[in-house]
């Protein structure tokens, strides 16, 4: 299978490590071979984390991806800004359009724009926006299967109460539902 | 001879982190967390919501970590 | 048990619980935290003892003591913090002192950053304690390895009576990738019978320390000490050969340096260019045979660093001029690219 | 009548990078509030000590150094020593200075340096994330103290006012809180009594400020200043420890 | 009925390096005699510290470990925190323990480590050669302070016992001297009731010992006594700073 | 003014004071008192301050607040002392901050031994601060060369805004020469504009710092750094040469040690055999030059230190395999003979 | 009841530094410094000129710092 | 002229460190290379102190002397056990003998016994027999003058009343006098 390399980026508190987390953790259930990196320091409240996730089919090399992602995630405009030029032509970037009214200006990707808040909210918590955004990715990338997130969920968070489980399930597929009637824009390279 | 203060409340809305403290600190509770604005740095800053009965006592000045409010005092002579 | 998603200082942090670590001393500094604060949480659950010291200063002097009453001991820190146990560690390597070393590397120098760094090179392989003293260093490259490297790292020291080194980054302590634990040692393989226990009337008591007023007798411990890594030089070298044979250039990086250098040779293979890799996973004994067994076609070696340049003179001396040896490194916290390494590359070999 | 409650000469004009309701914020304004009311601004050399604070000199409007994890009272002696007319202070968390810099701050107390400190005592380690400090109370979570300080392991809080007033060298020695806005106004003056002991060459003068850390603490702000004055206050009780002479 | 006044099992049978009337040797005894009051030779550990007791390893006759300079208390934590049931002491000279030290006695006081501290005061560097120490008295020559130490330039000395009567952590802390047989006497009674604590578990106990350098002062050594008495006793009173249980 | 005869220490006190030092910050040990001695009473009478600090941790942090004020600074210690230091020294280096730092070298390793060593070649050339930085190190083997470079290294130190060793030894130090003191320049060639002082109002504030959390930042700053090493590197390296020419074997050796060597090259003359020596002055920078210049008939090169082997790398790296480097040493506080150099020199030359 | 005290002070000579500290402290002056003598570490070690007046005090036991004194003292009952 | 190498050594108390500092001072005034060399180190007091005295035409190499001493002077018995064997056959020792009642064994040496304290007794100062040796010293060998070592005398001690030179002067005198009709034992070599 085809190896993935992903950043994923937002406001601190918007989940964005956790996403990663989850993603390298269902690889690995899946036996491939996976790497997870975040920024990491005493960030400025407000500012923006990131984490680069690897999944590949052989030993991972550099943990770090400098320029050559094939998927980026961004949750707030810093995170847009930052990490979309970094994407590989062809690749993907994948918008949080709750927060995000800008569009992406080059022609050499697929963007999706998702409202992962709103659709959060619909799952009955804003904090599962990151979800929303997970789900999109694996139904647009099929890199790892939802059920093995689902497993991976049960080892990356302590707090599982079943109601969280619903509420994440249900975030998974909302996300994946929501680009499902999308044209990635610009429609085709 | 009663005087009466006026005072102004200026907040630097992309200075203010949305903490609080200035709200708690308020006697009259006239400062809020704004939840509807985001700044430019993803905080809700505070708002004043009645700025007339604002008393000019400069304990949200005081308590503000992040220099965000202002006040002009004004005390009237007489009344 | 199967493989689990770890951060590489967690990692670290359970691969010392696994290899009977019994006592934990250390500061906090960032970007080791996660040690201190899983052993914390999970050495006491195990009987050990987690204690925060109230500097790098203390904790080493605290590993000192409790090396000394018999403990298997760790300290984890990052580069000034490691400055700061120089003196300490030039005790225990004299006192001849069994003890783990973690340095979670970050750019320097002075305060400087927070950000992945191997310019501790130097502190690591030559120190900045007095005396003639070496200490073996453990590289890890992989998360595995961490673990790996661990309970080698418990051994190695109790087996030498010596101070170990294990040498990390910022960027390995703070990925995950999975890991598994194997089974390992917990106990010293020779009772500690020179430790420090109280002699309970039935022995002549132990003394440890490292004064000699004598010269004679102080040149006679340094000479014991010079044997001691004289056979560790012999024994304990390690490294990992990639793709060298038949290799135009040899690469040469240590820890995750090695993982982007990696990606450069599969960069370089696609554009027709056989390069190798040669990782020292022991900085000191720095290995000498990969070196020695260089050949044809090998035009170049390239030793990448994050740093300036220090590794490079390790290099040189086992090269022994037998091929050109150059630099290339990013520092401050910048991590190179796979691409510009290969790019260096290119540029030395001159551009087909 | 008019009076202006604004940002004071003593601070550039600058966003801050403390985390929302850090009281970090408010001593720096007492600090720089005492330098500019004491028209010594232009002539004070101010010594960041590494934690939260060491990004200080982005926003103190005087001469400033960063000084290595607890060695700002050494380098303050450095710089009093070459500018012995120059108003010096250092600017310390308590993991800096009750901790790593234990020797450094006893010793300039001792030496009686002519250098004025705020302390600022938030109960544990900011900057790296909430690790346990010598000031942290017992029964208090850190992410080194994962089921709160135990004292039969790691002993109880050291109460530093108390102990640097049993320094022969110390003139001056105070504990303040910044809990509230009362609260901030004592400390305001406090501060301003050190400096002006260093002025009038009373030598070493200290004010630990009992500060939050919400971050830190796991608290929303106005829950940890609320904290602060349930917890702290009573081991901390506030008040002048020492004071060799009353001035203003 | 016959007394016997003797060398204590507690010393080796060895010479002692120490000057003519240097009292390292008195504090010695009164130590060794302690541990072997008790009963508990076998069952101690002691660390050395460097000064000129630094080859006290060759005295006594328990386990011993050498410390760096200052950093015994440190070594003592490492060993106590790996054999909680053995007694653990620190023997230091006030270079040592109040200078250098500073952090890492402070800090044993702090956690309450459960050992026992014999920390000898005679206000200056024996072991280099006549320094000065933060204990040297004001007005003291020493090879360093050729004028005597002037408050002005360096402070006045600290005073450890009332210093460390005020951290929580300490629970026995007594100042004693060796200028009269009388209080060596006296001095061997605390020094027992400081290992006493050790051994009761009630945590970090201190004596602080009133001692004579002959030599660092330039005084025979009876001369020296009567400066110890006439000079250092009035500056650091004698007596019990602190005591958190009455215990024998 | 004459010749004086002064014990090494002193006379390096003294011609700090002539070299203009306005501040001294230390801590007692031995072999190296008897400069605090003499500058605790001399330098009060010259306005100058003379102040110990509590630990050699706190020394080296008053001397960078003092340097950073502007004062001409100077701090001195002995091995472990120094071992101390080392991250003080990483701050210093990095914030560009001159000040000279004596080091008067006793055995190690641990609190080792108070006699004359030469154990911390690696600690005054490599370090064990952390990160990329270099110190430059003047080494001299006379008392009259001592006080030549204790000028030179202050202006070293202000030319270059960089702390300077100076290496010396317990024989040094305690010896007594004659000695003569030259008219030195006690005020820096350029003002010292970046010091703090206090802004007056009249300029932007000064900051002094070290730490840049954004690694571009911080790689500009190691990148400035190592522009001014390699400067450093092609203009200050200093050395003697000794009957080098027609030289059969070449002895390398510096400070002390170099003193004996010159003995042993006598006697090995009287038995016929021409050996030259090499004297590094400066240890970093190492010089190359007079490596590069060996020749004919030189068929060895030996190298001679009070340790077990240091300097002996750096030989190696400036030989670059032109000829066989070979090592002899003695430590712990045992000083060579120039008989046993001698005989050193005879076996690697084989019997006549 | 009275009591009667004899002692026998014993000096191990070649421990002995001379210090005096055993003779200030004896309160019957009954040692004293022997010029005459040198050990072999080339002190003058201390001598005991009277001892049948020793009362067994022990004082300069107790500040010899050298170990160098052993103190018989037996107390015999009745007079 | 020839160059000396001399080791000085005695118990702390005895000048030995004092006397060469004199006769290295001596020296420099006569325009010749010298250095001084002392032990150092917390002796213990009743051990042994020494110091090494090189005085050449050429910049002078090790400062220690370790086997070729040209003359020891001995003050005190371990003093004599440890240096008589460094001095180089045909090389003189000059022994204590107020101290040290043994004799030279070497018959390869040149050995004068000086009763230096009793000669300094009559100088009227017991401190002053380390003077007594040098004088003999530099009555044997020449090195110096005994001028050079009374004009060395106010720059060594910063004590120096008239009475003390005085009584230099005659130690150094009697120190001269007292080998002046001593045949060397063994006589020849
Ligand atoms: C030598 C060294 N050790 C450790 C650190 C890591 N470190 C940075 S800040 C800090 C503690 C900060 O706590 P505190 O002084 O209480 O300041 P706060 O952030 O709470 O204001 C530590 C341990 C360091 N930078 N240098
Ligand atoms: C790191 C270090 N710094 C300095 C020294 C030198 N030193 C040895 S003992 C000593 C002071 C001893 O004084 P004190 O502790 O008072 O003991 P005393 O000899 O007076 O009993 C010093 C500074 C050292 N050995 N190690
Ligand atoms: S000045 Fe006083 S009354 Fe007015 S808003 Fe601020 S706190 Fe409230
Ligand atoms: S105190 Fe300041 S930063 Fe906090 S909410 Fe009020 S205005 Fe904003
Ligand atoms: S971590 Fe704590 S001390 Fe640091 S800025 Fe945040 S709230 Fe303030
Ligand atoms: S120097 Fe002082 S402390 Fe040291 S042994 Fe001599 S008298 Fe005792
Ligand atoms: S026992 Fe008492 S009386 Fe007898 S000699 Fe000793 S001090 Fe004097
Ligand atoms: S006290 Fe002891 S060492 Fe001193 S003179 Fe008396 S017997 Fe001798
Ligand atoms: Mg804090
Ligand atoms: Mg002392």
């Amino acid at each position: 299978m085809k190896s993935q390399k992903l950043i994923c980026a937002g406001f601190g508190g918007q989940g964005v490590m956790s996403l990663g987390q989850l993603l390298a953790y269902a690889g690995m259930i899946e036996g491939r071979e996976v790497s997870w990196l975040p920024s990491y320091g005493p960030e400025m409240r407000g500012g923006t984390a990131y984490c680069c996730v690897n999944i590949a089919d052989r030993p991972i090399g550099s943990p770090l991806i400098s320029d050559d992602a094939d998927c980026a995630i961004v949750m707030n405009l810093p995170s847009f800004h930052k990490f979309e030029p970094l994407v590989v032509p062809g690749g993907r970037v994948l918008v949080n359009s709750s927060l995000i009214d800008e569009q992406s200006t080059r022609a050499d990707l697929h963007a999706y724009y998702i409202p992962a808040n709103e659709i959060a909210v619909t799952c009955g918590n804003v904090k599962m926006a990151n979800m929303v955004m997970l789900g999109a990715y694996i139904k647009l990338t099929g890199v790892v299967s939802e059920s093995s997130v689902m497993k991976a969920f049960g080892k990356v968070f302590t707090k599982k109460t079943p109601q969280l489980r619903k509420q994440n399930k249900a975030a998974l597929k909302h996300g994946a539902a929501s680009i499902s009637d999308q044209v990635p824009l610009p429609a085709a390279i | 001879m009663a005087k009466k203060i006026t005072a102004v409340v200026t907040i630097a809305v992309d200075r203010c982190k949305g903490c609080g403290l200035c709200a708690s600190s308020c006697p009259l509770e006239l400062l809020k967390i704004s939840k509807s604005t985001l700044n430019v740095y993803g905080y809700h800053p505070v708002i004043i919501e009645r700025m007339e009965e604002c008393m000019g006592c400069a304990n949200c000045f005081v308590m503000c970590p992040d220099y965000a409010i202002t006040i002009e005092r004004t005390v009237h002579a007489g009344a | 048990m199967g493989r689990t998603l770890m951060k590489g200082n967690e990692a670290l942090a359970e691969a010392a619980i696994r290899g009977g670590c019994t006592h934990f001393f250390g500061y906090p500094i960032t970007p080791q935290n996660e040690i201190p604060e899983y052993l914390s949480r999970e050495l006491p659950k195990h009987g050990g003892v987690y204690l925060q010291a109230e500097s790098e200063v203390a904790a080493i002097h605290m590993v000192y003591g409790a090396s000394a009453a018999g403990g298997r001991v760790l300290t984890s820190s990052s580069s000034p913090g490691i400055a700061l146990m120089q003196e300490g560690l030039s005790v225990l390597a004299a006192a001849q002192l069994p003890c783990v070393v973690l340095n979670v590397q970050r750019a320097g120098p002075g305060i400087g950053g927070i950000q992945p760094s191997q310019a501790d090179y130097h502190q690591m392989t030559r120190g900045g304690g007095n005396g003639d003293y070496r200490i073996p260093s453990l590289a890890p490259a992989t998360i595995q390895e961490s673990v790996e490297m661990m309970s080698e790292a418990f051994e190695i020291a109790e087996r030498y009576r010596t101070p170990v080194f294990i040498v990390s980054d910022g960027m390995l302590g703070q990925m995950m990738e999975p890991v598994e634990f194997k089974k390992q040692k917990k106990e010293p393989s020779q009772p500690k019978t020179w430790a420090l226990t109280g002699h309970q009337g039935k022995r002549k008591p132990v003394i440890i320390k490292t004064m000699s007023l004598v010269p004679e007798i102080l040149e006679q411990n340094n000479q014991n000490l010079q044997r001691k890594y004289r056979d560790i030089e012999e024994k304990e070298p390690k490294f990992e050969r990639f793709r060298t044979d038949g290799a135009e250039i040899i690469l040469v990086a240590y820890g995750s340096t090695s993982r982007i250098v990696k990606d450069s040779i599969e960069l370089l293979k696609r554009t027709g260019i056989n390069a190798g890799l040669i990782r020292p996973a022991t900085l000191w004994p720095f290995p000498q045979q990969p070196f020695n067994e260089i050949s044809h076609p090998c035009r170049h070696v390239l030793c990448i660093e994050m740093n300036c340049g220090q590794m490079v003179d390790d290099v040189r001396l086992s090269v022994r001029e037998r091929f050109p040896v150059s630099f290339y490194g990013r520092c401050g916290g910048v991590i190179p690219t796979p691409g510009e390494i290969a790019d260096q590359v290119k540029k030395l070999l001159g551009e087909r | 009548m008019l009076k202006l409650f604004t940002r004071t000469a003593g601070l550039k004009d600058r966003q801050t990078h403390y985390c929302p309701g850090c009281t970090h914020g408010i001593v720096h304004r007492l600090v720089a509030e005492a330098l500019t009311d004491l028209d010594i601004l232009g002539n004070t050399i101010g010594c960041a000590s590494v934690g939260c604070s060491i990004l200080s000199y982005n926003y103190f409007n005087v001469d400033m150094i960063e000084s290595a994890h607890g060695r700002a009272p050494a380098v303050a002696t450095g710089v009093k020593r070459v500018h012995p007319d120059r108003i010096v202070f250092t600017y310390q968390g308590d993991g800096d200075l009750a901790s790593i810099g234990t020797a450094e701050i006893v010793h300039a107390a001792h030496r009686s340096e002519n250098i004025t400190v705020i302390f600022i005592n938030n109960a544990i380690y900011g900057m790296t994330g909430g690790q346990m400090a010598p000031t942290t109370l017992v029964g208090q979570k850190t992410t080194t103290a994962p089921k709160g300080r135990d004292a039969s392991h790691c002993g109880s809080p050291l109460r530093i006012a108390e102990m640097f007033a049993k320094i022969p060298g110390a003139s001056y020695i105070a504990r303040v809180s910044v809990h509230s806005a009362k609260h901030v106004r004592q400390a305001g003056k406090t501060i301003r009594t050190a400096f002006a002991y260093q002025q009038q060459g009373y030598g070493f003068s200290m004010v630990e400020v009992l500060s939050t850390c919400p971050t830190g603490w796991g608290l929303s702000p106005v829950e940890a200043l609320d904290w602060l004055e349930d917890n702290m206050i009573p081991y901390y009780p506030l008040g002048v420890y020492k004071a060799v002479e009353t001035i203003s």
